[in-house]
C-alpha cells in the first residue's frame, strides 16, 4: 500500500496533567521526536475527557484523537482513569460500530517517566492514521479546508 | 388533457432531469421523502404521504444565508446565492400544494423572503391526485379536493396511464418540453376516477370535521378556554408535528463557525420547543400548555385573522399519523367541540 | 379491563390517589393517548389495549410535582424505566401508587399500515382480555386480517420478560411474546465491514429530521436542558445541517443514556422516520454486558450503573474480549 | 478596551532555534482579542516578567498567553507575575512551545507552524478564562506519621520539637523499624542500637508525640490541613496502662514455636512477646495465632503470672478517629522474597542467608548471641561468599530494575566485621559494580579490600549448589580474568534487593498519592520536591520514596518535617480554585456526578431556583470546593453538561479543540 506522504493528519492528544502531559514534557526534554501533527491539550485527568470533545475534534476535521492518562492504579485522583477507561472503551466501540476506523481513536497510559513511550506511541498513532488517510466519515463538511 | 403510459414514467423523469432537477417522493431506508431524482432513485408515488411534506423544496430545513469571513482583522460578508436554475417538483398531493400556498402568504408578502421567492419562481409544481386517501386525511375540511389538486400540472392515476393536465403557463411550458411523451387524451376516465375518490372521501372519519367555531375572531374565546390545560398533557414537546407539517414556517437563525468564517443559517424551529423564541429575559411561553396552545391557535385562529380567513392547516393528517403521544389537531378540535357542545 | 377500571375507581374513592395516569381512548381505534384522569367519571374514556404502547413513567417527573398521589399504570417493561428514574431522583416514590398491568405485546400501527392497509376505521382484537392472535382491521377499502404477532412492536419480540420490577399491586395477565434475541441485529452489524457499517448508518441517519421525539420520549433523557439545547459545550443544534450532526446527536444521546437505558424501545417507536434507534442503545448494552458483566438498567433502584463504576482489571479501550 | 497579550519566549535558543518566534508573534496578533504580542529572550527572567507586567498595566490586559516552556515549569511564575501587575492569576495560559514543540521538532517550518497553532489554542482558551479566587481552609495543627522506623521517628521528633503534636502509627508492636535489626552501621561501624534506642526513647518520652504501636491506618478522608484518619489499634490483649514490662509473661508462656520476626525468623519467640528487649512501648502483645488461651481456651498462664493484672483476653480492635493537618508516609521497606532466585539455593540450604539475617547472626542479642556460625550445624564457617545484586538491577522481570543502593556498603561492612573478628575466615564478594558514592564510603570499601584482604570478584554467580558434605559450591564468573570460577563456601550471603513495604499500595490509595511501577511513592517533583507527594499535605520520608541509607533517610525525614512544620505553621490554606461547579439552574439532581467523585465532594440540596422569574425548588448538586481536587470525573458523568470544571471548562477545551483543528 502506498502511503500518501503529502497527507498531514490532524491529531488531537488529550493528556492528563500529572502523568502523560509530564511524559510528553519528558519526551521533549529527552529530545525524542514525534510528528508535529500531534497537538496536545492539557486536561487535569483522563476522566475529564468528554466524548463531546472527541466528536468535536472529528467534527472540526481531526483525523485522529488519542487520550493519554496515568497507568491504571496510578491516577493522581486515584480513580479517574478507571472511569475514563470504561467511557472510552464504550465510545470507541460505538464508533467502530458506526464504521469509523478503530485506528483513529486510541487510549494509551503514559506515566511521567515514560517519555520514550510517549514518543513511540505518537509515532505509531500518527503513522496508523496516515495509513488510513483523511477522516471522511466523521467530519463536518463545513469545516473542510 | 394529455396522458402517458405508466411504464414511460422513468423515461419521462430521465428526460426532465437531463436539463433540470426533479424533486419527487423517493424511498430511502424504508421511508419516503422528497429528494432529487437520479437514475438510482427508488421513486415512490404510491405512498400517499411523504414523511416530510413538499415544503422543504422551497423552504429547506436549513439553509445558509450568508458567510462572514475575516481577512486579517477586517470582516467580509458574502451573501449566499439565490436559486437561479429551473426545477420540477413532481408528485405533490393536493394538501401539500395548498401548504405551499400558505407559505406564499408568509414568505411572499412584504418583507419578501428572497430565498423562498427565488425558488418559487424557478419551480414547476406537478401535483398528483390522491387515489386512496387515508383515515387521517381531512383536507376536505379546508376546501381541498384531493381528486383535483392545484398545481402547474396535475397528474391523475388511471389504470395503465397517467393523465396529465397543464393548468398554468409554467405547466404548459413543461408540457411542451415533454411533448414526445404525451399524447392527447379524453378526460372521461379522469372524471370517473375522481367520482370514485370523492366517494371514499365521504367515508373517511375526519373529512367532514367542522371548523365553524375556528376563525380569526375567536382569539380570546379560544385562548382562555380551560380545555387547553387538559389536552396538552400528553405532549412531550418534541418537534415532530412541526417538522412534518406542510405549513409550519417558523425558523431560527443560527451561526456556525467553520474554519473559514461564520456561516449564518436558518433552520426550522418548533413552537413546541421550550427554547422557542428564547430571549435574554427568558421565554414568552413558559409552560408546555402555552406552547401547545400557541401551535393550534396559530393554525386555526391567528393565521386566518391575518390572512383573510385562510387556515394554516391543510388537513394532510401527518401529525395525526406521527405524534408520539397520539395527540393532534383533530383531538384539539374535537375536545373543543365537546366542551362547546356541553355549553 | 373492567377489573382494572373498578380498582382505579376504588383507589380514587378511598383517597389513596387523587388522579390516574393512564391511557385515554383515541378516535381511530388505534391511537390512545397518555392522560391524567382527575375523576372517576373521566375514567369512562379510559382504555388499556394492545395500542397502549406509550411508556408512562416519564410523565411522573411532572406527576411528582403535583399535589397528592398519582396512580400510575406500568407495563412490565415500564417498571425498569420507573426504577431508573427513581434511582436518579427524578420521580418520588411516595407520590405514586403503581398498578403493574399485564401485557400481551404492544402493537405498532406502522406495521399494520406497512402491509398496505389504509383507510382504517377500526381495529378489533387488540383488547387486553382477548386472546391476541388476530386483528380485524376495518377500512374504507374493506376488512383486513392481520396476525397479532405481525403487528407487534419490535421491542415486544425481544421482550425482557413480563415481570414487574416495582409495583404496589398487579392486575391483568401477561403473555410471553419474546421470540427473538435483542442482540441479533447488533451482531449482524458488528459483522459488517467498516464500509458497510458506515453505509448502513449513514442511510438510516440521513432520514433524521431532529424533531427530538426520541429524546423527549426517552425516560433516561430527563435533563432539564439537553446539551444540544444549551451552550454548555458550544453544542446547540436545532437542525442537522451537516450529516455529521446527525451522527453526533445520536452517538452522544446513546452515550449519555448508556448504562441507564432500559431498552424500553420508545425511541424507535416514536421516530417519525422509522430509524432503528434502539440499535445504538443495544450496542452499548451488549458491550456493557460483555465487558463488565450482565447489567439490566432499572432492574432495581439502587445498583451502581456500569459507567459510574469500575474494576481494577477492566478491559482496555480497543481490546476485544 | 482590554484584550489579550501574547508573550513569546525564545528560551535562549531553546525555542528560537526551531521556532520562528517573530512569525508566532505576527500570527498571534491576527487572532481575535489579541491587542498585544511580543517576543523576548527569557520571559521567566526578571526583565521578561517586567515586560509582561508592564503590558498588563499599560494595555489593561484581560488575559495573558505566555508561549514558553511547560506550564508544569513556569505557570506559577507567570501567574504570580500577572497577579502582581493586577491581573487575576487564572487569566494566564501557557502555550508549551519548548517541551512539546521546539525540542521535539527539528524542522523550523514544522515547528513554527505547530507553535502558531499551540499559541492560537492558548489564546482561544484564555479568551474564555474567568477570574478565579482561591478559597480558604483551616489547618489542624497535628501531624500523622505512618511508620515508626528511623524515618518516622526522626520526622516525628523534628515536628514535635517545633511544638506541634505528632502521632506515629506503627504496625508492629514496637517502633524502631529495620534499623533496630541492624548490628553495626557503615561506614563508622557504630552500634545501630546504641544510636537508635535513644531516639526511640526520646520519641516515647516527648510530650508532643503519641505512639500508636501495633496499629494501622484504616481510612483517610479530607484534604490538606483537614485530614480525618481512622486508626485501627489492633487488640494487644495486654492493657498498656497496667503492664509494667516485667517480662514474666514471656518467660512463662508455654507456646514458643512462633518464629521471631525481629530475628528474621532465625529463632523462636513466645506467643506473648515484645519483639526485642528495647522495644518501645515495652508492652508485650499476644499473637492470637499462637496463644493457647485464645486459640482453644486452654492455658491462661500469662494472666496468672502477671502481677499487674494487665492481661485481657477479651480485648478487641479499637478504631480511633483523629484529625490531622498533614500526613507523612514513612512506611519503609522489606527485603524481597527470594522465590525467583532458587539457583542460589536459599530454600535448600540453611547456610545460604540474606544480609539481614547475617545482621541478626552478628548481633549479640541475635539467635547465635553474636557468634558467627552456620545455622545448619553451628560450626564456624571458614569460607564465606557474598553475592551482590540479588534481585536488584535486573534487566528482566525477575527482580527489580533499580539499584537497592545500600547493599554495596553493608556488604563491605559485613566483610570488614568478619575479617576483623575472625581473621582466618576467607571472604569473597561477587559484584557487578561496587557503588560507593557517599561520604567516607569509598575509603571504607578500600579498607575492606586493602586492609582486610576481602576478595572482590567482578562477576555474577550463576548457581550455588549444596554439596553432600554440607559445603556449598558457588559457580561464578570472574569477568576481569574472563574465566569460570568454582568457589567452595561454608556460608553464602545474598544481598537481596529491598522493596517498599507491601502495605504502601493500600496506603497510597487511601491518600490518593500515586506510586510508580516499583511501588515507590511518586514525589511531587523528582528533583525540586522530593519529599512531597503530588497530593497536597502528604509528605514522604525514607525508603517509601526510593532506596536510601540511614543518613539519607534521616536527612529526608528532617526535610519532610520542615515541610510539615511549614504547613502547620499556617492558620489558613488557600485551596485550588480549579474545582467543579454545577449550574444550579439546570441541574437535574440525578446523582451521576456524586457517584464518580473520589473525594465525596458533591452533595445535594433542595434549593429554590429562580429561572427567569419562575421560582421552583429543585434538587441540585453542590460541590464542596475544599474537598474537590478538580479531576473532572463528574463533568463527564453529567449528561447535560451542567457540572463544569473551572479552569478547564467544557467551552475552554472545546475552544482549544477548535483552534487546533482550524
Amino acid at each position: 500500500m502506498s502511503i500518501n506522504q503529502e497527507f498531514k493528519p490532524k491529531i488531537v492528544a488529550f493528556c492528563c496533567n500529572w502523568c502523560s502531559y509530564a511524559g510528553a514534557d519528558l519526551a521533549g526534554g529527552s529530545r525524542l521526536s514525534y510528528p508535529a501533527d500531534v497537538k496536545i491539550i492539557r486536561v487535569p485527568c483522563s476522566c475529564r475527557v468528554n466524548p463531546m470533545f472527541i466528536l468535536r475534534a472529528f467534527e472540526r476535521g481531526a483525523d485522529g484523537v488519542i487520550i493519554c492518562g496515568c497507568h491504571p492504579g496510578d491516577c493522581h485522583y486515584s480513580t479517574g482513569n478507571y472511569y475514563a477507561r470504561r467511557r472510552m472503551t464504550l465510545l470507541f466501540s460505538m464508533l467502530d460500530y458506526l464504521g469509523i476506523e478503530r485506528e483513529r481513536t486510541r487510549v494509551e497510559w503514559v506515566s511521567a517517566a515514560e517519555g520514550v513511550k510517549f514518543s513511540t506511541t505518537m509515532n505509531e498513532f500518527v503513522s496508523a492514521v496516515r495509513e488510513l488517510g483523511p477522516n471522511r466519515r466523521l467530519g463536518d463538511l463545513r469545516c473542510k479546508d | 388533457m394529455k396522458k402517458f403510459l405508466k411504464s414511460e414514467l422513468t423515461a419521462l423523469l430521465n428526460a426532465i432531469s437531463e436539463k433540470e432537477r426533479v424533486y419527487l417522493p423517493v424511498s430511502n431506508a424504508g421511508q419516503t421523502n422528497y429528494d432529487i431524482y437520479n437514475e438510482n432513485s427508488k421513486v415512490d408515488l404510491d405512498t400517499l404521504k411523504t414523511v416530510k411534506s413538499a415544503k422543504e423544496v422551497f423552504f429547506p430545513q436549513s439553509e445558509t444565508l450568508y458567510t462572514v469571513t475575516k481577512v486579517d482583522k477586517k470582516i467580509k460578508i458574502t451573501q449566499e446565492e439565490l436559486e437561479k436554475e429551473e426545477f420540477v417538483l413532481f408528485g405533490v398531493r393536493g394538501c401539500d400544494v395548498k401548504g405551499i400556498e400558505v407559505l406564499d402568504k408568509v414568505f411572499l408578502s412584504e418583507p419578501v423572503d428572497s430565498f423562498y421567492k427565488a425558488r418559487r419562481e424557478h419551480g414547476v409544481i406537478v401535483s398528483f391526485a390522491c387515489n386512496e386517501p387515508e383515515e387521517s386525511c381531512f383536507c376536505k375540511a379546508f376546501g381541498i379536493d384531493c381528486a383535483e389538486p392545484e398545481g402547474d400540472v396535475t397528474i391523475y392515476d388511471c389504470g395503465e396511464y397517467y393523465f396529465w393536465n397543464a393548468k398554468t403557463e409554467k405547466g404548459e411550458a413543461l408540457t411542451e418540453k415533454l411533448a414526445s411523451f404525451l399524447s392527447d387524451a379524453d378526460e372521461a376516465p379522469v372524471k370517473e376516477k375522481q367520482q370514485e375518490i370523492r366517494k371514499i372521501t365521504g367515508l373517511l372519519p375526519y373529512m367532514n370535521i367542522s371548523l365553524d367555531s375556528w376563525h380569526g375572531e375567536a382569539t380570546s374565546e379560544k385562548f382562555d378556554s380551560p380545555v387547553w390545560a387538559d389536552i396538552y398533557k400528553p405532549c412531550i414537546g418534541c418537534g415532530t408535528c412541526t417538522f412534518i407539517c406542510p405549513t409550519c414556517q417558523c425558523y431560527d437563525l443560527k451561526d456556525y463557525e467553520t474554519k473559514n468564517g461564520i456561516q449564518r443559517y436558518r433552520c426550522w424551529d418548533s413552537c413546541m420547543y421550550s427554547d422557542f423564541t428564547m430571549m435574554a429575559h427568558g421565554n414568552n411561553r413558559t409552560s408546555q400548555m402555552q406552547r401547545f396552545r400557541q401551535r393550534f391557535m396559530h393554525k386555526l385562529v391567528y393565521f386566518p385573522a391575518n390572512n383573510d380567513g385562510m387556515y394554516s392547516c391543510v388537513g394532510c393528517g401527518r401529525c395525526v399519523d406521527k405524534c408520539p403521544a397520539s395527540t393532534n389537531i383533530i383531538k384539539v378540535i374535537k375536545a373543543f367541540e365537546k366542551e362547546e357542545g356541553v355549553k | 379491563m373492567q377489573r382494572l377500571i373498578d380498582r382505579m375507581k376504588e383507589l380514587l374513592a378511598d383517597g389513596t390517589v387523587v388522579r390516574v395516569l393512564g391511557w385515554k381512548k383515541g378516535d381511530l381505534g388505534y391511537n390512545p393517548e397518555p392522560h391524567f384522569f382527575n375523576s372517576a367519571e373521566e375514567l369512562d374514556d379510559f382504555i388499556y389495549d394492545g395500542f397502549c404502547g406509550a411508556n408512562l413513567s416519564k410523565y411522573m417527573i411532572k406527576g411528582s410535582n403535583l399535589e397528592g398521589k398519582t396512580l400510575i399504570l406500568l407495563k412490565p417493561c415500564d417498571t425498569y424505566s420507573f426504577n431508573q428514574l427513581l434511582k436518579e431522583h427524578r420521580v418520588l416514590r411516595d407520590k405514586v401508587y403503581i398498578i403493574g398491568v399485564g401485557c400481551k405485546g404492544k402493537l405498532d400501527i406502522e406495521k399494520i399500515k406497512a402491509q398496505g392497509i389504509k383507510g382504517i376505521t377500526s381495529v378489533k382484537g387488540a383488547e387486553i382480555s382477548g386472546k391476541c392472535d388476530e386483528l380485524t382491521v376495518e377500512t374504507v377499502y374493506g376488512e383486513k386480517k392481520v396476525a397479532y404477532k405481525d403487528a407487534m412492536l419490535e421491542r415486544c419480540h425481544v421482550c425482557k420478560g413480563k415481570e414487574h420490577k416495582i409495583y404496589d399491586e398487579l392486575l391483568l395477565d401477561s403473555t410471553d411474546t419474546c421470540d427473538g434475541d435483542r442482540f441479533t441485529d447488533v451482531d449482524i452489524i458488528e459483522g459488517l465491514t467498516p464500509e458497510e457499517k458506515f453505509e448502513y448508518f449513514r442511510k438510516e441517519l440521513s432520514k433524521c429530521i431532529r424533531c427530538n421525539a426520541c429524546r423527549n420520549v426517552c425516560p433516561a433523557c430527563s435533563c432539564r436542558k439537553c446539551v444540544f439545547d444549551s451552550n454548555k459545550f458550544d453544542s446547540e443544534q436545532k437542525a442537522n445541517v451537516d450529516p455529521f450532526e446527525e451522527s453526533m446527536f445520536h452517538i452522544i444521546r446513546a452515550f449519555h443514556v448508556a448504562g441507564r437505558c432500559t431498552d424500553c424501545g420508545e425511541c424507535s417507536r416514536v421516530c417519525p422516520q422509522g430509524i432503528p434507534l434502539h440499535l445504538f442503545n443495544r450496542k452499548f448494552i451488549k458491550d456493557i454486558n460483555e465487558y463488565y458483566g450482565e447489567y439490566i438498567a432499572g432492574e432495581d433502584a439502587e445498583t451502581k450503573g456500569p459507567l459510574t463504576d469500575y474494576t481494577l482489571v477492566d478491559l482496555e479501550p480497543g481490546e476485544r474480549r | 478596551m482590554n484584550g489579550i497579550g501574547v508573550f513569546v519566549c525564545h528560551c535562549g535558543s531553546n525555542i528560537a532555534a526551531t521556532v520562528d518566534v517573530k512569525k508566532v508573534v505576527e500570527m498571534a496578533k491576527l487572532e481575535p482579542g489579541v491587542v498585544h504580542a511580543e517576543e523576548y529572550q527569557y520571559m521567566c527572567s526578571e526583565a521578561g516578567q517586567e515586560r509582561i507586567a508592564k503590558a498588563i498595566r499599560e494595555k489593561n490586559l484581560s488575559g495573558v498567553v505566555v508561549c514558553s516552556c511547560s506550564p508544569r515549569m513556569h505557570e506559577t511564575t507567570f501567574r504570580k507575575c500577572a497577579e502582581k501587575a493586577g491581573l487575576n492569576p487564572y487569566m494566564v495560559e501557557i502555550a508549551n512551545l519548548r517541551e512539546q514543540c521546539s525540542w521535539v521538532h527539528k524542522d523550523i517550518n514544522e515547528g513554527t507552524e505547530k507553535a502558531v497553532i499551540l499559541t492560537r489554542a492558548a489564546i482561544a482558551k484564555v479568551s474564555l478564562n474567568t477570574s478565579l479566587v482561591a478559597g480558604e481552609s483551616g489547618v489542624t495543627k497535628r501531624a500523622l506519621v505512618i511508620g515508626g522506623g528511623i524515618a518516622g521517628i526522626q520526622t516525628a521528633l523534628d515536628i514535635a520539637d517545633a511544638g506541634y503534636e505528632v502521632d506515629i502509627v506503627e504496625k508492629t508492636p514496637s517502633i524502631g523499624g529495620k534499623m533496630a535489626q541492624l548490628d553495626k552501621t557503615f561506614p563508622t561501624l557504630d552500634c545501630s542500637a546504641c544510636i537508635l534506642t535513644p531516639k526511640m526513647v526520646d520519641a516515647a518520652a516527648h510530650e508532643k508525640i503519641n505512639i500508636y504501636s501495633y496499629s494501622e491506618v484504616e481510612k483517610v478522608s479530607g484534604f490538606v490541613g483537614d485530614f480525618t484518619v481512622d486508626i485501627r489499634k489492633k487488640a494487644r490483649y495486654v492493657d498498656m496502662n497496667k503492664c509494667t514490662g516485667c517480662g514474666a509473661c514471656m518467660e512463662k508462656c508455654p507456646s514458643k514455636k512462633a518464629l521471631s520476626e525481629f530475628n528474621s525468623g532465625l529463632n523462636n519467640r513466645p506467643a506473648i512477646y515484645t519483639p526485642f528487649a528495647q522495644a518501645i512501648p515495652n508492652v508485650p502483645v499476644i499473637d492470637p495465632s499462637q496463644c493457647l488461651k485464645l486459640k482453644n481456651d486452654k492455658c491462661g498462664l500469662c494472666a496468672r503470672v502477671c502481677q499487674a493484672g494487665a492481661i485481657d483476653y477479651k480485648q478487641e480492635d479499637e478504631i480511633v478517629t483523629r484529625k490531622y493537618g498533614a500526613i507523612v508516609v514513612a512506611t519503609g521497606f522489606e527485603v524481597i522474597k527470594l522465590d525467583n532466585y532458587d539457583e542460589y539455593a536459599y530454600s535448600q540450604s540453611k547456610d545460604v542467608i540474606t544480609s539481614l539475617e547475617l545482621e541478626r547472626i552478628m548481633n549479640a542479642a541475635g539467635p547465635t548471641k553474636g557468634h558467627l556460625e552456620r545455622l545448619s550445624d553451628g560450626k564456624a564457617p571458614k569460607n564465606i561468599v557474598f553475592i551482590q545484586c540479588v534481585g536488584s538491577r535486573c534487566a528482566d522481570n525477575k527482580g527489580k530494575s533499580y539499584c537497592s543502593k545500600i547493599c554495596c556498603m553493608y556488604t563491605a561492612k559485613h566483610a570488614i566485621l568478619i575479617r576483623d573478628k575472625y581473621p582466618d575466615v576467607n571472604v569473597t564478594v561477587f559484584y557487578i559494580d561496587v557503588r560507593t558514592p557517599g561520604k567516607n564510603f569509598d575509603e571504607f570499601y578500600r579498607r575492606a579490600v586493602e586492609e582486610y584482604g576481602v576478595n572482590y570478584v567482578k562477576g555474577q554467580v550463576g548457581k550455588v549448589t549444596p554439596e553432600p558434605n554440607g559445603k556449598l559450591t558457588v559457580h561464578g564468573v570472574d569477568l576481569l580474568d574472563n574465566k569460570q570460577l568454582k568457589v567452595e563456601a561454608d556460608m553464602v550471603v545474598l544481598a537481596a534487593a529491598i522493596e517498599p513495604s507491601p502495605e504502601v499500595r493500600n496506603i497510597a490509595t487511601m491518600l490518593t498519592a500515586s506510586i510508580d511501577t516499583n511501588n515507590f511513592i511518586t514525589e511531587a517533583h523528582p528533583k525540586l520536591r522530593p519529599v512531597e507527594s503530588p497530593t497536597a499535605g502528604v509528605f514522604l520520608s525514607g525508603v517509601c520514596q526510593g532506596p536510601k541509607d540511614i543518613p539519607e533517610t534521616v536527612s529526608q525525614a528532617g526535610a519532610a518535617a520542615v515541610k510539615v512544620i511549614g504547613l502547620l505553621a499556617k492558620d489558613k490554606l488557600l485551596t485550588n480554585p480549579c474545582t467543579a461547579k454545577a449550574d444550579e439552574l439546570l441541574c437535574n439532581g440525578c446523582s451521576a456526578c456524586a457517584n464518580v467523585c473520589p473525594y465525596g465532594a458533591i452533595s445535594y440540596e433542595d434549593k429554590l431556583i429562580n429561572d427567569h422569574g419562575i421560582r421552583k425548588t429543585h434538587r441540585v448538586a453542590v460541590v464542596n470546593s475544599a474537598l474537590c481536587q478538580g479531576c473532572g470525573a463528574c463533568t463527564v458523568a453529567c449528561p447535560s453538561g451542567v457540572m463544569d470544571l473551572q479552569g478547564f471548562s467544557n467551552r475552554q477545551i472545546i475552544a482549544e479543540v477548535d483552534a487546533i483543528c482550524r
